[in-house]
């Protein structure tokens, strides 16, 4: 196995464990918990698109997750704040 | 000069058509509901009337717009004439302006400011959403013909027989588009008697004309694609038997059935769709 | 004796498979713990594992940058945890008073 | 009447978007039976993955050949005789650029994201309209989103 | 020949299981969003399905795949941010509006935000200047983002706001005075490719900018 | 299989790199509808909506605030500049890109207003719309890894359908749908219309009824049964 491989299904699987566990996972009901997971599948698809060689939107993938989280960090403490009830 | 004038007889045939037919609907729904109803001519004078009212209009309307929206709804059904009867084009065409029809239905309630109107319009938006799966209509003719162009389909049928034998179901899921249009349907939902006259309650005098006039022909327009696409090549006499054919069953139809709640209806032309889909599909395969 | 060649353990140790090991680990760390700050510290090992694969990938500009975005995304999430914790710890005192 | 019931429960905007997530995760489930595969005739392919970097290329993995300003490098559009420049935008390189691959061997990500490259080709120049389309959904969506935070999320107090 | 003709085996390889994966986690995400009940989980678990969305588009595996990527995930971050926006308001308006009934004494004196946030901005935006386009953007607005998060000045007042929008829109058309450039005058292909990805740099930068300041009201209220 | 059976024949061809706009009688109709009614709203002002008031006499007048008349007109366009452009576009992922556009100024249009129903409607509807990319781009995605071409004339000289095209355009079928709200997803756009601000609304009516005619053309020209 040489090393695209490596990178793609380690990818893969992070991407589908990730996903599961951001869906099912121990404590998700927990918004900040499920935002962590997130980054799971993100990291994975990060490998995805290594793997591809895609580097420039590997680089804006980086930078855009992070700017993802947050805004739905901002979205959870803000509504955390407003003891809003879903 | 000659299209100009094939063109302006087409329309004015629509208009004067789709009025007494109309007026015929009424009658026949009043005669079996045991009420005399209104002459044959009602709704033709009825329109030709508006047009010598005097015209106001609402302090609260959407100025410009409230106007427009009305004599464009006219300027549309004109050119379905256009694509329909006069240049045969492509049926595609034709379903771009019914759809531009759904639009400036639902805004002429809006736009009025009236609580009826705004209804109204939030009912056409519900029932927008039936109608669109029976474009589903277009794709199963396309794939029968293998053609959107309607005077291609008509000679299709000169040779291979009607649609009507071939591609039935698509046939009804048409006529529930048609019933729709109709007033008094189970499905006109849009101008229910609980909403006063639904999006027509704010206009007076040209405006009112102005709708009238694009109902009759759109109700005209609609059988005549109806017969055109289902039945192939027909004379003038099999268009005049076939709309009055189509215009007495519809009136039965909406005789005996009271108006559905709004989801209902919608649900109800959604699982009409749905099975008239399915149905062309399983029968195109099978044979 | 070629099997043995190919079998040697240690042919294993490289940058990527390291790499995909620790990322392993820090996704099992982020799923598994309870505490969301472990989980912080378990998310940091993701990301440590992902810019090693990079490194092995031998972009290092996109290495460089993952590992400036890192600490970003690092201390947005210990912010928002922090700020999380207060607000909570301040609803159930509230509570507690009304309660008395 | 608990078909009556069912309808109106479908005209409750909470559940659309779950309804709509359940069908297209049908949908979706179906692609497993359907045989697919990749068409290897595409329009702007490129090289093996890690292919460039391992030749010890400067600009990999975007290296499609053609000098500055002189040369057009290779590029595989749908419609050639459409761009008349084409192949000079990958060809490019800034001077700045020029100085970061003489240095060193592992920038080649930096330096074909910086002007000229293959993806400012594509983006710029054969698919210009599409990001025209890309950047107008983001100016769209930030509009939006900063008119809302300024008039009602932001501005709590006031009201 | 630096560039084969056809798409190269292993990338054809790796297609199937990469159009799997996108397809698992898309029902995973789309299963999970039906079965929430909590309308914030829902919004997040959307991040999921557009991940799922990215790998799908990402097997195809050649340059215009890239070049499609590239700007969806910016378009992906606009619109979570705009539908977050929206959630807020309206629990604002459910809930009375009573979001800042605590007094939050927010102090947290890290070392991290005194020199750190100087030197990282600094970094990420003559990066971001350097690589320009959509990449520039993201990562000079991260960088943005950070150093106005992380700043302890406060009360920037709205007119700042509008200028940073305004600079946007102009950035905005001068990327499309670019484009027109490549197609009515292409031997001036330079100063369009130039006008473009400054364009776009400035316009995506700008926009990431003011997620920091909307997120400062939150996480550094003083 | 010629695109001149489904919308009369090409008049001319706008190219611009490689998205290639055609124009076909059936196209240019739909573009001028959708410029005509958004040259309307740009013109017009807005109704004014009046509601009994509730234990009295009086009427209440809700209007729109010039504020957000302004920012909602000028979605407003831009919504009926990204139908119109929808309408005549000749490449795949030009028109998903219209779609997805279309879909955020929609919820745009009435973020602005403050009745919490129609707030409740419009995250729905973002939700469903931000789900709905996946189809819309997988979709397309997936045409172009089946047949190497996003451009629309190229893909209407292709000679048959494969199976893995059927299942992109099924894809890209519920994308629209989803984008642009038809049955049974309607739900969540209907509630929006309760707002007053008629021109306005008046676009997101007409994008998603254009959108899904035009749709009905592309998935014509993708899939060829026969």
């Amino acid at each position: 196995m040489f090393d695209p491989q490596i990178w793609f299904y380690t990818g893969c699987a992070l991407v589908v464990i990730g996903s599961i566990a951001t869906v099912t996972g121990p404590g998700v009901k927990d918004p900040i918990v499920r935002i962590l997971n997130t980054e799971i599948p993100a990291v994975g698809l990060s490998l995805i698109f290594l793997t591809y060689n895609h580097t420039i939107a590997l680089l804006t993938y980086i930078a855009a997750t992070t700017i993802i989280t947050l805004i739905l960090l901002r979205a959870v403490v803000r509504l955390e704040e407003m003891g809003a009830e879903l | 000069m000659n299209l100009m004038a094939t063109i302006l007889l087409n329309v004015l045939i629509a208009f004067l058509l789709g009025s007494i037919l109309f007026g015929l609907q009424r009658k026949i729904m009043a005669r079996i509901q045991m009420r005399p109803g209104p002459p044959i001519i009602q709704h033709l004078l009825h329109t030709l009337k508006f047009f010598v009212k005097e015209s106001s209009f609402p302090r609260t309307a959407a100025m410009p717009f409230y106007v427009a929206i009305a004599s464009m709804l006219c300027a549309i059904w004109v050119s379905a004439v256009i694509v329909g009867p006069v240049a045969q084009g492509s049926l595609l065409l034709f379903f771009g302006i019914y759809a531009l029809h759904k639009i400036v239905e639902h805004n002429a309630g809006s736009s009025s400011g009236s609580p009826y109107g705004k209804l109204s319009c939030v009912r056409a938006v519900f029932s927008a959403a039936a109608e669109v799966p029976l474009f589903a209509v277009l794709i199963i003719i396309y794939l029968q013909t293998n053609t959107m162009v309607i005077s291609d389909i008509i000679s299709y049928q000169a040779a291979n027989g009607p649609l009507l034998f071939t591609i039935p179901l698509a046939a009804v899921m048409f006529f529930v588009l048609i019933l729709s249009k109709a007033p008094y349907s189970p499905f006109a939902i849009t101008k229910g008697k609980d909403i006063i006259s639904g999006y027509e309650t704010e206009h007076f005098g040209v405006l009112r004309g102005y709708l009238m006039i694009s109902e009759s022909i759109a109700w005209y327009m609609l059988l005549w694609v109806f017969l055109t696409v289902f039945f192939g090549p027909l004379g003038v006499m099999g268009y005049l038997v076939g709309m009055l054919a189509l215009s007495v069953l519809t009136a039965f139809i909406n005789a005996t059935t009271p108006i559905l709640n709004p989801n209902h209806s919608i649900m109800v032309q959604v699982t009409f769709a749905f099975i008239g889909i399915f149905g062309s599909i399983l029968l195109m395969l099978a044979f | 004796m070629y099997l043995v060649k190919i079998m040697n353990p240690l042919d294993f140790i490289n940058l990527t498979n390291i790499s995909a090991l620790v990322m392993f680990i820090g996704a099992a760390g982020i799923i598994l713990l309870s505490k969301p700050l472990d989980k912080v510290i378990m998310f940091a090992l993701l990301q440590g594992g992902f810019i090693g694969t990079v490194v092995a990938a031998k972009y290092l500009d996109v290495a460089m940058a993952a590992a400036v975005f890192d600490p970003i995304a690092t201390v947005v999430f210990l912010m928002a945890i922090i700020k999380l914790n207060e607000i909570r710890g301040q609803k159930k005192a509230q509570e507690g008073e009304e309660l008395v | 009447m608990s078909i009556g019931r069912l309808w109106n429960q479908l005209a409750n905007p909470k559940r659309i978007p779950r309804l709509f997530s359940v069908v297209l995760g049908l949908i979706l489930l179906v692609g497993f039976l359907v045989p697919m595969g990749l068409n290897d005739h595409q329009i702007y392919p490129r090289p093996a993955p890690q292919e460039q970097i391992d030749q010890k290329n400067p600009l990999a993995p975007y290296d499609r050949g053609g000098s500055p300003l002189t040369e057009p490098g290779i590029v595989k559009a749908q419609y050639p005789q459409n761009a008349e420049e084409l192949g000079m935008i990958t060809g490019y390189l800034s001077p700045i650029a020029i100085g970061v691959k003489n240095t060193t061997l592992y920038y080649g990500t930096s330096i074909y994201s910086s002007p000229g490259g293959l993806i400012d080709e594509i983006l710029y120049y054969t698919r210009g309209f599409d990001t025209i389309l890309e950047s107008t959904i983001l100016m769209m969506a930030f509009v939006l989103a900063s008119w809302v935070a300024l008039n009602f999320t932001m501005r709590r107090k006031e009201e | 020949m630096i560039v084969p003709t056809v798409v190269p085996e292993f990338t054809v390889s790796i297609f199937i299981p990469a159009l799997y994966v996108g397809l698992i986690t898309g029902f995973i995400g789309l299963l999970g969003i039906s079965f929430q009940k909590n309308d914030l989980s829902a919004l997040i678990l959307t991040d999921i399905v557009g991940v799922a969305m990215l790998v799908i588009v990402a097997a195809v595996g050649t340059d215009l795949a890239e070049a499609l990527i590239l700007p969806g995930l910016v378009v992906e971050l606009a619109e979570i941010m705009a539908i977050s926006e929206i959630l807020m308001s309206r629990e604002m308006r459910k809930t009375g509006n009573n979001a800042s009934i605590f007094p939050l004494p927010f102090a947290m004196d890290m070392e991290i935000f005194s020199t750190a946030p100087n030197f990282l901005a600094l970094i990420l935006i003559a990066y971001g200047v350097f690589l320009t386009g959509f990449t520039g953007g993201a990562v000079a607005g991260g960088g943005i983002l950070f150093y106005v998060i992380a700043r302890r000045s406060r009360g920037l007042p709205i007119k700042v706001w509008e200028g940073i929008a305004g600079i946007s829109g102009v950035a905005w058309c001068i990327w499309l005075a670019g484009f027109l450039i490549f197609f009515i005058a292409p031997e001036l292909w330079l100063l369009g490719l130039f006008m473009s990805s400054c364009g776009i740099l400035i316009k995506v930068a700008s926009k990431m900018g003011l997620i920091g300041i909307m997120a400062r009201e939150d996480l550094k209220r003083e | 299989m010629d695109i001149s059976t489904l919308g009369g024949q090409i008049l001319g061809q706008i190219p611009l790199g490689d998205i290639v706009l055609y124009l076909t009688p059936f196209n240019l109709f739909m573009f001028a509808g959708a410029l005509i009614f958004t040259a309307l709203i740009a013109m017009s002002r807005t109704e004014t909506q009046i509601e009994a008031e509730f234990g009295s006499l009086k009427d209440n007048e809700v209007k729109v605030g010039l504020e957000e008349f302004k920012i909602r007109r000028f979605l407003a366009i831009v919504c009926g500049l990204a139908t119109a452009g929808a309408m005549i576009t000749g490449d795949l992922f030009n028109f998903t890109l219209f779609v997805a556009l279309i879909g955020i100024v929609n919820i745009g249009i009435v973020s602005a207003v403050k009745q919490i129903d129609v707030l409740n409607a419009a995250f729905q509807y973002g939700l469903i719309a931000m789900i709905a990319s996946l189809p819309l781009f997988g979709g397309a995605a997936l045409v172009l890894a089946s047949t190497g071409t996003l451009s629309l004339l190229q893909l209407s000289t292709l000679a048959s359908t494969t199976p893995m095209m059927y299942f992109a355009s099924l894809l890209l079928l519920m994308g629209i749908a989803g984008e642009t709200g038809v049955a049974p997803f309607y739900a969540t756009k209907a509630e929006m219309f309760r707002t007053p601000g008629s021109p306005f609304i008046l676009i997101i009516h007409l994008s998603s009824l254009l959108v899904i005619v035009r749709a009905i053309e592309i998935l014509l020209i993708i899939n060829k049964p026969f």
